[in-house]
């Protein structure tokens, strides 16, 4: 194994075996063949929730995709999930405000919200106004998106994707406004105020769960299964390892870091 | 006492326009706010031309590295977006910096923090680092919090039992984090009224 | 063209990253240094994206006259005042650093400073010994707190400490470990999704074909 | 008591902490093992050595990470160990300009360019650091933040040429970018020891790192700072500061526990 540096060998070979896994997987899930049904994740079902009371208060809701930029799994995450809020609000004639951080995300959720419109029948219904950047600066992002909240009569506030500290802010003001309130990150840091100050918090890895169980796209569902795996591959060799060092070997930390 | 330092009183209008919010949105802090909006993307401009641009610019136009009119190239392409006909070429921009991206978290991210954590995990589970089940808690811990993520397994039986252990495991970690986090936002104020106290109304040294 | 262009691009910057990282010999190495000087210089041209859209937004608000388009022009006012005044001075000037110091740093301070009300109203409303959970998430938060506090081991002792290292060293430590292992291969899938031309969302569109 | 006005709530907090700057009670602030095992690991530098600082972070970072900064700072200039300072975030240059003002002062002998520089802020996040473990003035594009030209004559390049010259690495951090492209690219591959000065929120998501060696010890937060300060006996804001923050958490906690027992009363009810 000359070919590979030293240390990253075992590193390159489950590297290379999660990948295969994933475009094996993926593939599978796309040509319709069986794979593993995923398990729903609560909170799901009062996204429907929420879009419907701000619709009977004639009121707005509001979706933030997080501050991360598009190499971010979750901002990815966050577009699926953006598709299924914007259809709901084009059904129900709602108004969705979309605010942005990241120049080059504002300019996909445009499309994302556009087409979500014009899939609902409702094209004429899309204000492009309503989809907006705010400010590439995180804390003049949260103050705009405060102000947002306060002034335009915001009563379901949505926000999935990868948040840093601004994910208090937008929960306690969004709590404060009256808002019911569904959030989710994958950063483990922030995931303590959304449980605190949100109805439903999706934690970490849900919200890839849970844009893979809402747009059934084989991509995200074949992705979902590998990740399972790679979880269960690494419980596995944590009990091994852990064993083994207890009996006072380290052959399976010499292994690994070869 | 109070300084006459005009920039002082700048800073410390802005700091006292911000905390009017917590107790209701005003024309105030709507003014701060555009102020804020207006300044960062200002600032993101500058701070990148006199670090990155100009001296790549002067690089490329002494001869020193011809090779920089590609990247040059490349990233202005990213401003076709704002003309219809030709915004597709944008995508080349954003297609390079993930290409360059995702090369660099499959190339970096996985050994340090998915090895490397794994295998910090092969713990002795006879002894602990501070009570002597420690190192079992913490084994077993991580697990049931990675059984809680399995998607594809429904949780019934043992798994179940597992994932809800996950769930109780990292409340207390979720628990932890935002214990120690209030401390970190005390500090924010606090050095927002340390500036207050000391350089705009002299009330402490 | 428009589709494939953009994708092959993205495959073999990916790859030569890749390579140059894991193989042994060397040959991929020099290569990968230039591209990353240019992935420095592509990633920092992007950074007139925000003048550009703001001047767009903002632009229209004030033309139209809508509503709070006042602030639109304190917007611009500032966005261009900064900009103007920083690049005619440099950035080693008294002006410049007075600037600095005076606008954006205490915006951004405040701003940020402004979680310490909230994280006080949200522990005040959510912890509430209301479930097993919650009452865990509750415990959790006030040893730490206490044990972060000088006063907490003035007043309960140095059992508080103990504690609160404790719950550092091994729940939390087992806790953030078990969402980050389970988050990195999460990353992984995602930059592998990239690299092979599967995730398309990026482009505009979500998923696949 | 269930629902107080959150108004009251913010008004008591800013009277104890306002109270407590002004007037403080003077607290015995303990010191943390983790702080000490990264005082003891730069203390063990040689005299010439280089200690690189990452001043990854922003402006609302610094009362929680400035204090350490200027007091690891203050120890290295000491122990004559070198500082060559920059960073990932667009105000790094901008901080470590902050920090030398208030610190180069105290020590008129030590030399801008040969005891310590601020090469600044350069775009491209890990992809940074990565240039810089080949080479470091190529990475800073041969310019530092106040516009010289690098290497120039500066001294402090001739034993310094990329980051696998550097002795030991502090992250000073506020988020991403910061500590885990520090482990992945620095600490790790290179062998190199570190620790890392983080704000308060992050200490729990890195601890697993201090568990697997991967740095040595952590400065948790303003905490963190107080006690870097007590342990080159040079207290400064962050030690004022521990007061303030006593009285607000008492004040958050008696909220929390009034919160709780209504709710109690009102279920027994």
């Amino acid at each position: 194994m000359g070919l590979i540096k030293p240390g990253l060998i075992a590193t390159f070979l489950l590297e290379l075996a999660f990948g295969v896994a994933i475009v094996v997987l993926i593939s599978r899930a796309r040509t319709g063949r069986k794979v593993p049904a995923i398990r729903k994740v609560a909170g799901l079902d009062a996204l429907d929730e929420a879009i419907g009371r701000a619709t009977e208060m004639g009121a707005t809701v509001h979706f933030s995709p997080g501050i991360g930029d598009v190499s971010n799994a979750q901002t990815l995450a966050a577009f699926a999930i953006l598709t299924h809020v914007a259809k709901m609000c084009a059904k129900y004639d709602t108004r969705l405000i979309q605010t942005n951080r990241n120049n080059v995300v504002y300019s996909i959720t445009e499309e994302v919200v556009k087409q979500a419109y014009v899939d609902s029948g409702k094209a004429d219904a899309f204000n492009p106004d309503d989809v907006r950047f705010i400010s590439e600066d995180q804390f003049g992002y949260a103050s705009g998106v405060c102000g947002i909240m306060n002034r335009e009569k915001v009563r379901a506030n949505i926000l999935i994707g990868a948040f840093w500290a601004e994910s208090l802010i937008f929960a306690e003001v969004g709590a404060q406004v009256g808002s019911i309130q569904i959030a989710g990150t994958a950063n483990t840091h922030q995931i303590p105020f959304f449980i605190a100050a949100c109805d439903y918090a999706l934690l970490g890895e849900e919200i890839y769960a849970a844009s893979a169980y809402l747009s059934r796209e084989p991509v995200l569902i074949g992705c979902l299964i590998a990740q399972d795996w790679g979880k269960m591959i690494g419980v596995i060799l944590i009990l091994v390892g852990a064993i083994s060092v207890t009996a006072g070997s380290t052959w399976l930390n010499t292994l690994l870091n070869k | 006492m109070v300084t006459s330092n005009a920039w002082i009183w700048v800073a410390a209008f802005f700091t006292l326009g911000i905390y009017t919010f917590p107790f209701g949105d005003n024309p105030v802090f709507r003014f701060c706010e555009s102020c804020f909006v207006g300044t960062a993307a200002g600032y993101m401009v500058t701070a990148n031309w006199f670090n990155y641009i100009k001296p790549s610019l002067t690089k490329l136009t002494t001869g020193e590295n011809y090779l920089l009119i590609i990247p040059f190239i490349v990233g202005l392409l990213i401003y076709t977006r704002y003309i219809r006909s030709i915004s597709w070429l944008s995508r080349i921009a954003i297609a390079f910096t993930l290409g360059y991206g995702s090369g660099f978290i499959l190339s970096v991210d996985f050994k340090p923090l998915f090895v490397t954590q794994v295998i910090a995990t092969f713990k002795d589970l006879t002894t602990g680092a501070i009570t002597p089940i420690d190192n079992v808690l913490l084994v077993l811990g991580v697990c049931v919090s990675m059984i809680y993520f399995f998607f594809t397994v429904e949780h019934k039986g043992a798994v179940g039992a597992a994932a809800r252990a996950g769930r109780w495991v990292m409340m207390l970690a979720l628990g932890a984090a935002f214990g120690s986090t209030v401390m970190a936002r005390v500090s924010l104020f606090m050095g927002r009224v340390q500036f207050l106290l000391t350089d705009w109304l002299f009330l402490i040294k | 063209m428009r589709k494939e262009l953009p994708l092959a691009i993205t495959f073999v910057v990916g790859l030569i990253v890749v390579l140059a990282n894991f193989l042994a010999p060397q040959t991929f190495v020099k290569i990968n240094n230039e591209v990353r000087t240019w992935f420095q210089l592509v990633s920092s041209l992007f950074c007139a994206l925000g003048v550009a859209n703001l001047t767009r937004i903002h632009g229209k608000k004030v033309s139209q006259q809508s509503e709070g388009w006042i602030f639109s022009v304190i917007m611009f006012i500032a966005m261009f005042g900064f900009m103007i005044t920083a690049l005619s001075v440099g950035q080693q000037s008294a002006l410049y650093n007075n600037l600095y110091n005076n606008t954006i740093v205490p915006l951004n301070a405040t701003m940020y400073s402004i979680l310490m009300f909230y994280i006080a109203s949200a522990a005040y409303r959510a912890f509430r010994v209301r479930s097993m959970e919650a009452t865990l998430l509750l415990i959790a938060a006030a040893i730490v707190m206490l044990g972060k506090a000088p006063i907490g081991e003035v007043v309960l002792g140095k059992w508080v400490a103990t504690w609160t290292n404790w719950i550092l060293a091994v729940p939390n430590t087992a806790g953030m470990r078990g969402i980050q292992l389970g988050a990195t291969l999460g990353g992984i899938a995602m930059a592998l999704r990239v690299l092979l031309g599967i995730e398309r969302a990026h482009f505009g569109g979500v998923g696949g074909e | 008591m269930q629902n107080v006005d959150r108004r009251i709530i913010y008004i008591i907090l800013i009277v104890a902490v306002v109270y407590a700057l002004i007037k403080p009670m003077g607290l015995p602030v303990t010191i943390n093992k983790t702080t000490e095992d990264a005082y003891a690991a730069i203390d063990a530098l040689q005299p010439g050595d280089v200690l690189v600082m990452g001043m990854d972070f922003s402006a609302g970072g610094i009362p929680e990470l400035e204090p350490a900064g200027k007091a690891i700072f203050y120890q290295c200039m000491k122990k004559d160990v070198k500082i060559v300072m920059f960073g990932m975030w667009v105000m790094a240059g901008d901080m470590a300009e902050r920090l030398l003002t208030e610190m180069a002062p105290l020590f008129p002998d030590k030399v801008y360019g040969t005891d310590y520089i601020n090469i600044g802020y350069k775009a491209g996040g890990a992809v940074l650091l990565q240039k810089a473990v080949d080479d470091v003035v190529e990475a800073a594009l041969n310019i530092d933040h106040r516009g010289n030209t690098l290497p120039g004559n500066f001294p402090i390049f001739d034993n310094f040429k990329s980051l696998k010259d550097a002795a030991f690495w502090v992250c000073l951090s506020t988020g991403n970018p910061g500590v885990p492209d520090w482990i992945k690219v620095v600490g790790d591959p290179l062998g190199i020891p570190g620790t890392i000065d983080v704000v308060s929120v992050s200490i729990p998501e890195n601890m697993p790192f201090v568990d697997s060696g991967q740095i040595q010890g952590i400065i948790q937060g303003i905490r963190g700072s107080a006690e870097y300060e007590l342990l080159v006996s040079r207290p400064g804001r962050a030690v004022a500061g521990m007061d303030a923050q006593s009285l607000a958490h008492v004040v958050i906690l008696v909220f929390i526990a009034l919160g709780n027992i209504t709710y109690l009363m009102t279920r027994k009810k």
